[in-house]
């Protein structure tokens, strides 16, 4: 899990260190599934019996990481969507998807 | 320009829909014991108007759903945290749920809880903001 | 003996998911990768019936169904935008 | 043996059925010339293929562990439904969009009747279709 | 258990709400927001009271006890940050009435800035540091809507580096989270603090720490404020004087709270890494006020200042010190205020940011030019304003504990901010006055209440800086003792 955590890390990063928009776009995505990906591998493989009456298993995942995932999923689409409408709208506006393009001040 | 001749996928269209708001609202349901609920139920509601959103076009489904679904969203939150505020009116922290049984006229007797309505607020706002992403982002002018 | 038939099928099941990634990467034109991916999908629904039949577990028939209803959308998705270039048209001209 | 171990043995052959099936399509996936013949290989043996892994495990949960599940049903009919039609989709993607036909193709129906549709309405934009 | 810790949270949220649904009626916006502004502030001020009397106030949603569930705590600091953050806002929207446009109000620009509201309060009040993620990110998509709002070339090219900086500081804060919890093993605040403390700070959490500092200082504006200029320059006036004034005073009070309840036991490293991003930032900031000649980048380099200078404060660790940077970092979140809707008025006036472009505003608008002068004297710390006890406070707290250095930079540079605010000053507002009333591009009408307004809350925050001193110093107690705020959360049953 760790390894693909780091592989999709690398692929982010490169993705997020190319020009176009999209490409960010898409980078910034596939760091939010493998930062989720992270959090579930470091929650780890609890021993002993389940915080549940009823249950006899002696290794479980523990369940607060998965919570956690479950809103850092939702934050996750949530901030993707609108980074995405927005580069949309620059694009549109700007009538560029280069970010070499889009640097420093009209006025100076 | 004619009419793109797609009378295979609308045929289709019509059934998938179908199916998929079924298990949309099967998925919601079962939340309160089971994987599924809000979040989960919601989207698979949005699936089925992106679909509807795929095969038709926009103005189309807007003429069959007049709905604004910002104002959808905000219900939905607006529903999500009156629960919570229902618990503080009660003297108990936010957030307290209440549960209790029902007897339903058909279904039996029912186990009725207020995160099932936090739920239904957290649907409404799932289904609300991504149909108006979808839609800001198709609705190009 | 029910064990191993449905490891061989797994088995089997891996061989068609590497060719279709295989057709993923090579596809000449971009209707050949989006097939691959709708097979892609197709053979990960099998996949997971065959996992739930050896774990002898009911949990995953929601997963059967939600991927088949996300593959079915992406692949229209995609076949709108190869064949018009927008993926939803906002008034479908008549 | 008894009963309900050769049902069970019934419903892994018939999941080997499948997947089986599924491979041969996958050999034609990669072997076939084309995007339309790979796209015959897949749409008709995969999708049976799929169809009869999932219906192994319907019967698996219906006899061995008495569950009519309505969920996998559902996904059943799911399948079989739209497996065809979004090959179909693309498919009359990449016709239109002028990916080519294999050299070894004989036969090009469509391509008549585009034809013979514009020459009946010959005021009409090629780009129609 | 209180139930007014978590009004702030869910007042904003549920009259932007309501706002959504009546979208378009733009006066009930104006008063609802209004009111909902004030009701945060009414709320604040009874927190206020209640911990002054008895002690830190929580709140465990759903009845669940600290360590497991969601825990709301409502300390004196943060009690102090609410209710300054409430007045800044109620200001700025008044500004924002008859500055913003219509066109703006009618695409949801009082719900956003209600949002933000409550992204703010929640992440001055939550006790667990998951909730503190998730405040953050509503306060930042709020924040991302506001900076694209409108949707001008500037505002889009900046907002998407904006968003693509935060939202690659909100990952790293998430992986910050996964490996503080893989140590520890909870993420309750008061929970972590025990954790650490029993098990000793080592080098694995120190490098933790030192994570969490990058992410909070990119998100404040520490040393990594390159992001900030661009983004604090391109939205409106009002709306760049709500985030000048909220949003980098958010990432200071994580940092502040972070090294103060859980951190603490390193300062020869944490502390010091702080100090040191602390001096970099105020000397950075310092030279990118003198060097630019445009209005908004100067007060946007004075922001970075701020930052570095309450940090300053915070670095030295000591009673003093941590007074003096509470006392700042109210003084900062008014005078940035302030001054950030100055600047707007005037480019708003004369149609320019350059300097060079205008002269002698003062004949024609007196009013406007003495509350500069005010806003001037009093962010360099000029004795009878309000940023006069923070600076000294500060500066002794770092020369008591032996930072010298730290506080012969922070002295410099309050030097530098001076010449730079009165470089806008003798520019603008003296000389030979080039404006008639027929050319200037705006009216004041309507925008000076709220300055005036907040101009007089500067003067009467340094007049009576014994005032709130009883506060003050109960908030400095908190901060300096984890003791209280792990009781007061986790009750009896603290480990």
């Amino acid at each position: 899990m760790s390894i693909v955590v780091g592989i999709l890390f690398a692929i982010g990063t490169y993705l997020i260190l190319s020009k176009t928009f999209l490409r960010i776009v898409l980078g910034t995505s596939i760091i939010g599934h493998g930062v989720n990906l992270l959090i579930l591998t470091m929650g780890g493989l609890k021993k002993g019996s389940p915080p549940l009456r009823g249950l006899q298993a002696f290794n479980f995942t523990d369940s607060l990481p998965q919570a956690l995932l479950l809103t850092a999923i939702v934050i996750n689409f949530a901030t993707t969507a609108l980074f995405l409408v927005l580069s949309y709208r620059a694009y549109k506006v700007l009538g560029t998807d280069d970010v070499e393009q889009c640097r420093g001040y009209a006025d100076e | 320009m004619k009419k793109l001749n797609d009378v295979i996928l609308r045929t289709v269209t019509k059934t998938a829909v179908v199916i998929i708001l079924t298990f949309s609202i099967n998925l919601f349901i079962s939340g309160h014991h089971r994987p599924g609920g809000g979040f989960i139920g919601g989207l698979a509601f949005v699936t089925a108007i992106l679909l509807l959103f795929l095969v038709y076009d926009i103005e189309m489904v807007r003429k069959n759903i007049p709905i604004d679904f910002k104002v959808f969203a905000g219900i939905g939150v607006l529903i999500s945290v009156f629960t919570g505020v229902g618990g503080m009116i009660a003297g108990k922290p936010f957030l307290s749920q209440a549960f209790g049984r029902v007897a339903l006229p058909m279904f039996g007797e029912t186990e009725m809880a207020t995160s099932v309505l936090f739920d239904v607020g957290v649907a409404l706002a799932v289904i609300g903001t991504s149909l108006t992403i979808i839609m800001s982002i198709g609705d190009d002018r | 003996m029910i064990q191993w038939i449905l490891f061989t099928s797994l088995y089997f099941l891996t061989f068609s998911i590497l060719a279709t990634i295989y057709r993923l990467v090579k596809g000449p034109s971009a209707p050949d990768r989006v097939q691959a991916l709708d097979a892609l999908g197709i053979y990960l629904i099998a996949g997971i019936a065959i996992f739930s039949v050896l774990l002898r577990s009911t949990a995953f028939f929601e997963v059967i169904l939600l991927i088949g209803i996300l593959s079915f959308i992406g692949t229209i998705a995609f076949a709108r935008f190869i064949e018009r270039g927008v993926v939803i048209e906002r008034k479908q001209s008549d | 043996m008894n009963g309900s171990n050769l049902i069970e043995l019934g419903i892994a052959v018939i999941i080997l059925l499948g997947t089986i099936l599924g491979f041969l399509s996958s050999i034609g996936f990669i072997r076939l010339p084309d995007v339309y013949n790979r796209a015959h290989a897949f749409a008709k043996s995969s999708t049976l293929g799929v169809l009869f892994v999932l219906l192994g495990a319907f019967l698996f949960f219906l006899f061995a562990e008495g569950y009519f599940s309505i969920k996998l049903f559902l996904g059943i009919f799911f399948v079989f439904l739209t497996s065809p039609v979004s090959t179909h989709a693309i498919c009359r993607a990449a016709y239109y969009s002028k990916v080519g036909l294999a050299k070894e193709s004989v036969q090009d129906d469509l391509k008549e009747a585009i034809e013979g549709y514009t020459q009946k309405h010959s005021n009409a934009v090629a780009r129609d279709f | 258990m209180n139930n007014y810790v978590v009004l702030p949270i869910i007042i904003p949220l549920i009259t932007g709400m309501v706002m959504v649904v009546f979208k378009n009626n733009i006066w009930l916006h104006r008063i609802l927001s209004l009111l909902a502004i004030a009701l945060i502030g009414v709320d604040a001020v009874f927190l206020l009271e209640q911990i002054k009397t008895s002690g830190m106030q929580t709140l465990y949603l759903g009845g669940w006890v600290a360590p497991f569930g969601i825990t709301l705590v409502a300390d004196m600091f943060a009690a102090l940050l609410v209710l300054v953050a409430a007045i800044v806002v109620f200001c700025c929207l008044c500004y924002a009435f008859s500055s913003i446009g219509s066109e703006r109000e009618r695409n949801y620009f009082y719900p956003l800035c209600l949002f933000l509201m409550a992204g703010v309060n929640g992440s001055f009040l939550t006790g667990d540091i998951f909730n503190l993620f998730v405040c953050f990110e509503v306060l930042l998509v709020a924040s991302y809507v506001l900076v694209s709002l409108g949707g001008t070339k500037i505002q889009l090219r900046e907002s998407f580096k904006y968003i693509l900086v935060n939202m690659i500081s909100s990952f790293l804060f998430l992986i910050a989270i996964a490996y503080l919890y893989a140590i520890t093993g909870t993420l309750n605040l008061a929970h972590l603090s025990v954790r650490v403390a029993e098990a000793g700070q080592g080098g694995v959490i120190t490098a933790v720490a030192i994570l969490f500092l990058i992410v909070f200082s990119l998100k404040a504006g520490l040393f990594l404020f390159f992001w900030l200029p661009g983004a604090y320059s391109a939205p409106p006036t009002a709306i760049a004087a709500i985030f000048a004034s909220l949003l980098t005073k958010v990432g200071i009070y994580a940092i502040i709270r972070l090294f103060s309840l859980v951190f603490y036991h390193e300062p020869g490293v944490t502390h010091l890494f702080i100090g040191i991003l602390a001096a970099v930032s105020m000397v950075l900031g310092a030279m990118g006020a003198v060097a630019y000649w445009d209005v908004k980048r100067i007060i946007t380099y004075n922001v970075v200042v701020g930052v570095g200078f309450i940090l300053a404060g915070f670095a030295s660790f000591s009673l003093v010190g941590i007074r003096g940077s509470v006392y700042y970092l109210l003084h900062d979140m008014i005078i940035k205020a302030l001054l950030f809707l100055l600047g707007g008025t005037i480019i708003h006036l004369t149609g320019t940011g350059k300097l060079r472009d205008m002269s002698g505003l003062i004949r024609l608008y007196p009013q406007l030019g003495w509350m500069f002068f005010i806003a001037a004297l009093s962010l360099s710390g000029i004795p009878p304003f309000s940023g006069f006890t923070g600076k000294i406070f500060v500066t002794t707290g770092t020369f008591q504990s032996g930072y010298f250095w730290l506080g012969g930079i922070g002295l410099l540079t309050s030097l530098l901010v001076l010449y730079s605010v009165m470089k806008i000053f003798m520019s603008v507002f003296w000389g030979y006055t080039s404006f008639t009333t027929e050319s200037e591009k705006g009216t004041t009408k309507g925008l000076l209440p709220s300055m005036t307004f907040l101009a007089s809350l500067t003067i009467a925050l340094g007049l009576g800086a014994e005032g709130i001193h009883a506060y003050v110093d109960l908030a400095v107690a908190g901060l300096l003792d984890p003791h209280i705020y792990i009781d007061a959360v986790l009750g009896g049953n603290g480990r």
